[in-house]
């Protein structure tokens, strides 16, 4: 029914470009600050145009390749707009342009020293997530994974102060290691396969794989993509990292960064291994073991947080794990509902972490202990903080019902009733870390507000419009960018070949 | 004239310079850096001109004296003689030309004999590199030798005594070499390497080749400067002069990596190392527990030269770790990492040499951010060359590893893949403990008055004949990185030995 | 120990011997190419017949024979004879070192014959310079202190 | 087995001598002492190569009318002696080298003892 065809278009590698050829731009104008910024909005427009026009092809299960340049023997640095890449890519460029907007209020209201590096570094990472999103083969991945890793370094450490620069060291050491053990994991599956492309429903096929090469393939891969991806017990550098400004939380450990690693997981499971494989070796049951322990104990863990960025980097945290839990399912429905939770989680937690950004930047509060009273005062931001909280626990309209739906549905149809019993919990959990937090903001009277008003423009407008989107997503899941039909074309794809 | 004694020379005009140096700077001494300027970029247009020749018309055999081996010397051109030639001639080139202010700095040392010094070392080198004859290359690693413990005694007040214990190990391992050829030429009865490569499938039995084949691998590890023979190594770059090590540490060691490989593949065959003896494996082990120890000694230092020293150490090992594997993946990587390892150690080097130049010390408690301001773009450079030593892509050092993972996994020898990935881990914790400082440690107080530091915060670079080697060595490490298959296919591929 | 250097017995034979030593010298390395003998042996000879007369008259008298300041170039001087020996070879169309080629007779023959005499004075003049400048190197002790 | 000793007794010899050099070169703690043990070392291979190329009722390689140039077994091979004279060259560089560095470091550190040596450069590289 559904036929993939290939054409050679430009298109992948001018928008991994584009965000590059502005790091050269945002430096030589370091001086002048509204040209600066200026190209890094342009940049980020005319990233997410590109990612835009890929998506009526896309649509029709046409994928854009180009290959640049063999980078070894047999193996090109190749990028590849499938659906899945371009699902992702639209969220990662998408969410990049209200960052932008979002992180000129926020340095500016900081008075930040560095913010040029800020931005340049900021563009660098979002050329290598598209990067990531569109590598055509596992190599291409690495290459932008890593590259990926050691670009967000700069942006970890940003303040500069003890605390960031251990959180820095912390970062790196996991996710070094994590790179090192994707190499591993590489160079394995090429002695095995001896070909690299990614595949919808799987590499290995026709190729005998013995159960244990399997298992250790798998849990090398696990442990490469896992870090970033923050499954439990790899996760400890997330709430650690959150030293780094917000917005750089925002977009970095709510989308690019930890999206990276569970787009790197789903790639792994379906494209990888397949369905068919991770079935027949039972490799899905350890994700989902996983995925389960880190879905309830990290909401355990967000409760008895007080700073509101950890808490919200332990939300991430469990909410990651709904991703992998659904792909791990392995059922039509959950697939579905765990990529179209990438996009809707990142809607939903960059609103949040905005809204943790501009009561920062406003009233210089941190810890969910202060927020009393906080909604009268900053009455927009704290509604999308609502609509935000409302969204991860799961009740429509937000969008983040609609994704958890199918993946309840699709524990029903894998039979997996633990999957469904953990989701309950974890949306009960869910609302017990974030409603008090609402609670306060709203119905108590706080102090030490007087004369406060609403945060800057720069930063209210894309938290209120990141919001929206969540509720219209919610409502129309289809709405403006596919999203729906992008995640059904990679549903078909990766099981359509099994039948 | 010219094309047809394209192979031989490289090493007459650098030993025709050298010569001629002591008599034409008699007067005047500036005149020496031009002519070690034209003899040097003269073998690097001659180098390129012989590997396109050499990938067009294949093996090209120069016969000294007319001689016919095997009783004349011959010199042999092949893929991986004229690659590893190019290597060391453009690194020698760009080092060179960043040594023009520092020599002129560095109070002891006479710069007449020592550019006639460091072209006899390279006259060193390329003889060995090019030579088909077991004693010419005896004779071109002493002369070598003999040059580089002169290039390192004249450093500081310890230089002297570094380049002794050094001079007593090299000397030491050349014996070692000479008498593994006494060895070879009482069973053989040839010194022509192509001829006894002929001769000794006849003589595998022989005990008597049995020990000089290990002689010859003792001979070649300690100037490799494998584990357990790396003594020498650390002292001997940490008391050189910054332009000296700057030379011998990216090329010095991989003329030993060169020697090995050459003798064990292409003289005594794989099978016969790898099957038969094992050479290979004890090899690979050893290299192994070099990368380690390396790593974790480089952790352990506090100056940036003798860390670089040591990082030296566990860089050679991944070479021997390549050689060792004894497969066509594994050669890959060990030959592209001699590339990557000159490019990375010469920039890191250099870089150094430009922080003693302004701060008088290369000492890494003591950095700060201040020569960040100061040196935006010799710092960016060492960043670049660090990222490549950890291994990140798309730079360099990211393809050299993975093709000695490729390596590994191909033998089945997954600890040292597990060395391969530990030790990336171990160069990212030096390499960033130096990054840390000079990009977040702020300027206190009671840090030492620079002194060649102008006080305000404008940038004050090096000059730029010392700043554009340096950008060039750390472009290329990601261009070539992207490239590499240009290299590994078109080059590398062909160098691989019958038999592998 | 006292230094003495005006023993008259001592600077008399050697003053009587180094003439000798130095014709000797001379036969060995210009028959080097036929029979037991050559540069190098010769060079160490002449050299040593230097050395003999730095070590009995001492470093200053034994200037006006030989100045220290000459070894270093006239070791160059001797390789430069050696290698335009051999590059004139590679000019008249041979390898390097390919001494049938140099134009000075008629025959292969006795241009290898003149070739390698040439390199034999090359190679003793280098040896002879270099052990003499090793020699007072030696002596000097480091230029810095 | 008698035989076999007796027969390889340059060999022998050159075998002592190496362990003697190597010994030296290794052990002793006086640099000159060291350099000495070189020295021996190199020496050793002298012998060891000369040894080798050794002919019993053989002449020097110098064409003879008496025996002519056919009879190639009545002449001793020349090339390990050419080989080792340059083998020679090379161990006087080196030695030649050695000693200057050797004054050098005396000059400097005002002993040759390595222990002291190294104590007196550890204190050099803390300062």
């Amino acid at each position: 029914m559904n036929i993939q065809s290939c054409y050679t278009s430009f298109v992948p590698l001018y928008a991994i470009l584009v965000s590059l050829l502005a790091v050269p731009l945002i430096i030589f104008s370091s001086k002048k600050k509204n040209l600066r910024e200026f190209w890094t909005i342009g940049a980020s427009l005319i990233k997410f145009g590109l990612v835009i026009s890929l998506i009526p092809n896309a649509l029709l299960n046409k994928t854009a390749e180009i290959s640049i340049v063999e980078i070894s023997p047999g193996i090109e640095l190749a990028l590849k707009a499938d659906p899945f890449g371009v699902f992702f890519a639209l969220v990662a460029s998408g969410l990049w342009i209200f960052t932008s907007f979002y992180s000129i209020g926020y340095v500016r209201g900081l008075k930040d020293k560095k913010q040029t590096r800020y931005f340049s570094y900021f563009a660098i990472c979002l050329s290598s997530t598209i990067g990531v999103a569109f590598a055509a083969n596992l190599l291409t991945f690495v290459v932008f994974y890593e590259i990926l890793t050691i670009a967000t370094y700069p942006l970890v450490i940003h303040k500069e102060d003890e605390k960031s620069i251990r959180a820095g060291r912390k970062y790196l050491a996991y996710t070094l290691t994590a790179g090192s053990l994707l190499i591993a994991a590489t160079a394995l599956t090429y002695q095995i396969t001896n070909n690299l492309d990614f595949k919808a429903g799987g590499m290995f096929k026709g190729i005998a794989l013995t159960p244990n090469m399997a298992l250790v393939l798998f849990l090398l891969f696990l442990g490469g993509v896992g870090v970033k991806a923050s499954i439990m017990p790899l996760h400890s550098w997330l709430p650690t990292a959150m030293a780094a400004p917000t917005p750089v939380s925002a977009l970095l450990h709510a989308v690019a960064v930890v999206k990276s690693g569970v787009f790197g997981i789903v790639r792994v499971a379906l494209f990888v291994f397949g369905p068919k494989l991770m079935y027949e070796l039972g490799l899905n049951n350890i994700l989902v073991v996983f995925a389960g322990f880190t879905i309830i104990v990290a909401s355990l863990m967000a409760l008895k947080q007080d700073n509101l960025k950890r808490r919200l980097a332990y939300s991430t945290i469990s909410h990651l794990s709904y991703i992998v839990l659904g792909t791990a399912l392995l059922s039509s429905s959950a697939i579905l509902g765990a990529i179209m939770h990438i996009a809707f989680h990142a809607t939903m937690k960059i609103t949040l972490f905005f809204c943790a950004g501009a009561i920062y930047v406003n009233l210089h509060k941190e810890n969910i202990s202060e927020l009393n009273g906080v909604g009268k005062v900053m009455p927009w931001t704290m509604g999308a903080f609502a609509v935000g909280s409302i969204g991860l626990t799961g009740i429509p309209p937000v969008n983040g019902f609609v994704s958890k739906w199918y993946i309840g549905l699709g524990a029903l149809q894998a039979n997996n009733l633990i999957a469904l019993i953990i989701l309950i919990i974890s949306g009960l959990l869910n609302a017990a870390y974030f409603f008090p937090i609402l609670h306060r903001a709203f119905f108590r009277s706080g102090e030490n507000l007087e004369g406060k008003k609403e945060a800057s423009p720069f930063m209210v407008v894309p938290l209120v419009i990141t919001a929206m989107l969540a509720v219209l997503l919610g409502i129309y899941p289809d709405f403006l960018f596919h999203f729906y039909h992008l995640a059904a074309m990679v549903v078909t794809n990766v099981l359509g070949v099994i039948s | 004239m010219i094309i047809r004694n394209s192979a031989a020379l490289i090493p007459l005009i650098l030993l025709f310079t050298a010569v001629s140096i002591p008599i034409v700077a008699l007067k005047k001494k500036q005149i020496a850096f031009f002519m070690v300027m034209i003899a040097t970029s003269l073998s690097v247009i001659i180098s390129f001109y012989n590997i396109f020749r050499v990938l067009k018309v294949g093996t090209i055999h120069y016969h000294f004296g007319g001689w016919i081996p095997p009783i004349g010397i011959e010199y042999v051109l092949d893929p991986l003689s004229s690659f590893i030639c190019l290597v060391i001639n453009v690194i020698a080139l760009l080092v060179l030309i960043h040594s023009k202010k520092i020599i002129e700095m560095e109070s002891n040392i006479k710069s007449v004999p020592y550019y006639a010094l460091v072209l006899l070392m390279l006259t060193g080198f390329n003889g060995i590199v090019l030579t088909g004859d077991f004693f010419n290359l005896y004779v071109f690693l002493e002369i070598c030798s003999l040059a580089m413990y002169g290039l390192i005694s004249v450093g500081g007040k310890q230089a002297p005594v570094a380049a002794f214990r050094y001079l007593i190990m090299g000397a030491i391992g050349g014996s070692f070499y000479l008498l593994g050829v006494g060895f070879l030429y009482i069973k053989t009865g040839s010194l022509n390497m192509a001829d006894v490569r002929s001769i000794i499938p006849h003589l595998y039995d022989e005990p008597t080749v049995i020990v000089a084949i290990s002689l010859m691998v003792i001979g070649f590890g300690i100037k490799m400067a494998v584990f357990p023979l790396h003594g020498w190594l650390p002292d001997a770059y940490t008391y050189a002069p910054t332009t000296s090590s700057a030379l011998i540490a990216p090329t010095g060691t991989k003329i030993g990596a060169y020697a090995m490989l050459r003798t064990l593949f292409f003289v005594f065959g794989v099978n016969y190392v790898s099957k038969t003896l094992h050479i290979t494996d004890i090899l690979a082990w050893l290299s192994a527990i070099g990368i380690i120890y390396g790593s974790i000694m480089a952790i352990a230092q506090k100056g940036m030269k003798r860390m670089l020293a040591y990082s030296s150490v566990s860089q050679i090992g991944y070479i021997g770790l390549g050689i060792g594997l004894c497969n066509p993946l594994g050669l890959i990587g060990a030959v592209l990492h001699v590339m990557n390892h000159a490019i990375m150690k010469a920039c890191l080097f250099l870089v150094a040499g430009n922080y003693r130049v302004k701060l008088g010390h290369s000492n890494i408690f003591k950095l700060n951010d201040n020569i960040r301001k100061k040196m935006p773009w010799t710092t960016a450079a060492f960043t670049v060359a660090a990222l490549s030593m950890i291994g990140i892509p798309p730079t360099l050092g990211f393809f050299s590893k993975w093709y000695l993972a490729l390596g590994t996994i191909k033998n089945s020898s997954w600890i040292f893949l597990a060395v391969l990935l530990i030790s990336s881990l171990l160069n990212a914790v030096y390499f960033f403990r130096v990054l840390e400082k000079v990009y977040l440690k702020p300027m206190s107080s009671n840090d030492l008055e620079e002194p060649n530091m102008s006080k305000n915060s404008k940038a004050d670079e090096v000059s730029s004949s010392a700043l554009i080697p340096v950008l060039i060595l750390s472009v290329a490490l990601i261009i070539l990185g992207l490239l590499n298959t240009i290299i590994v296919k078109g080059i590398i591929e062909k160098m691989i030995p019958a038999g592998m | 120990m006292e230094r003495r250097e005006d023993n008259p017995i001592v600077s008399l034979v050697s003053r009587t011997v180094s003439p000798f030593i130095m014709l000797f010298a001379l036969y060995v390395i210009f028959h080097g190419h036929y029979s037991p003998g050559g540069g190098f042996q010769g060079g160490t000879m002449l050299a040593a017949a230097f050395i003999l007369i730095r070590l009995s008259l001492g470093m200053e008298t034994s200037q006006l024979q030989f100045k220290s300041s000459w070894a270093t170039p006239l070791g160059s001087a001797g390789v430069l004879i050696y290698f335009g020996t051999g590059l004139v070879a590679l000019l008249f169309g041979g390898n390097f070192l390919d001494y049938g080629f140099i134009p000075f007779y008629a025959t292969v023959a006795e241009n290898r014959s003149i070739g390698i005499l040439c390199i034999e004075i090359g190679v003793a003049i280098a040896v002879m310079a270099i052990m003499v400048s090793i020699y007072d190197d030696l002596l000097r002790g480091s230029p810095d202190d | 087995m008698i035989n076999f000793f007796l027969g390889h007794y340059g060999y022998w010899f050159a075998i002592l001598l190496m362990c003697l050099g190597l010994y030296g070169a290794i052990m002793k703690k006086n640099l000159i002492k060291k350099l000495i043990g070189m020295t021996i070392f190199q020496t050793a291979i002298i012998i060891f190569f000369v040894a080798s190329s050794s002919k019993w009722g053989a002449t020097v390689p110098i064409f003879d009318e008496k025996i002519g140039v056919a009879n190639t077994a009545k002449y001793i091979n020349p090339l390990p002696h050419t080989l080792m004279l340059t083998a020679i060259v090379v161990g006087v560089a080196t030695m030649g080298v050695a000693l200057a560095l050797v004054i050098t470091t005396y000059l400097r550190y005002k002993t040759l003892d390595e222990s002291v040596l190294l104590k007196r450069m550890k204190k050099d590289n803390d300062n």
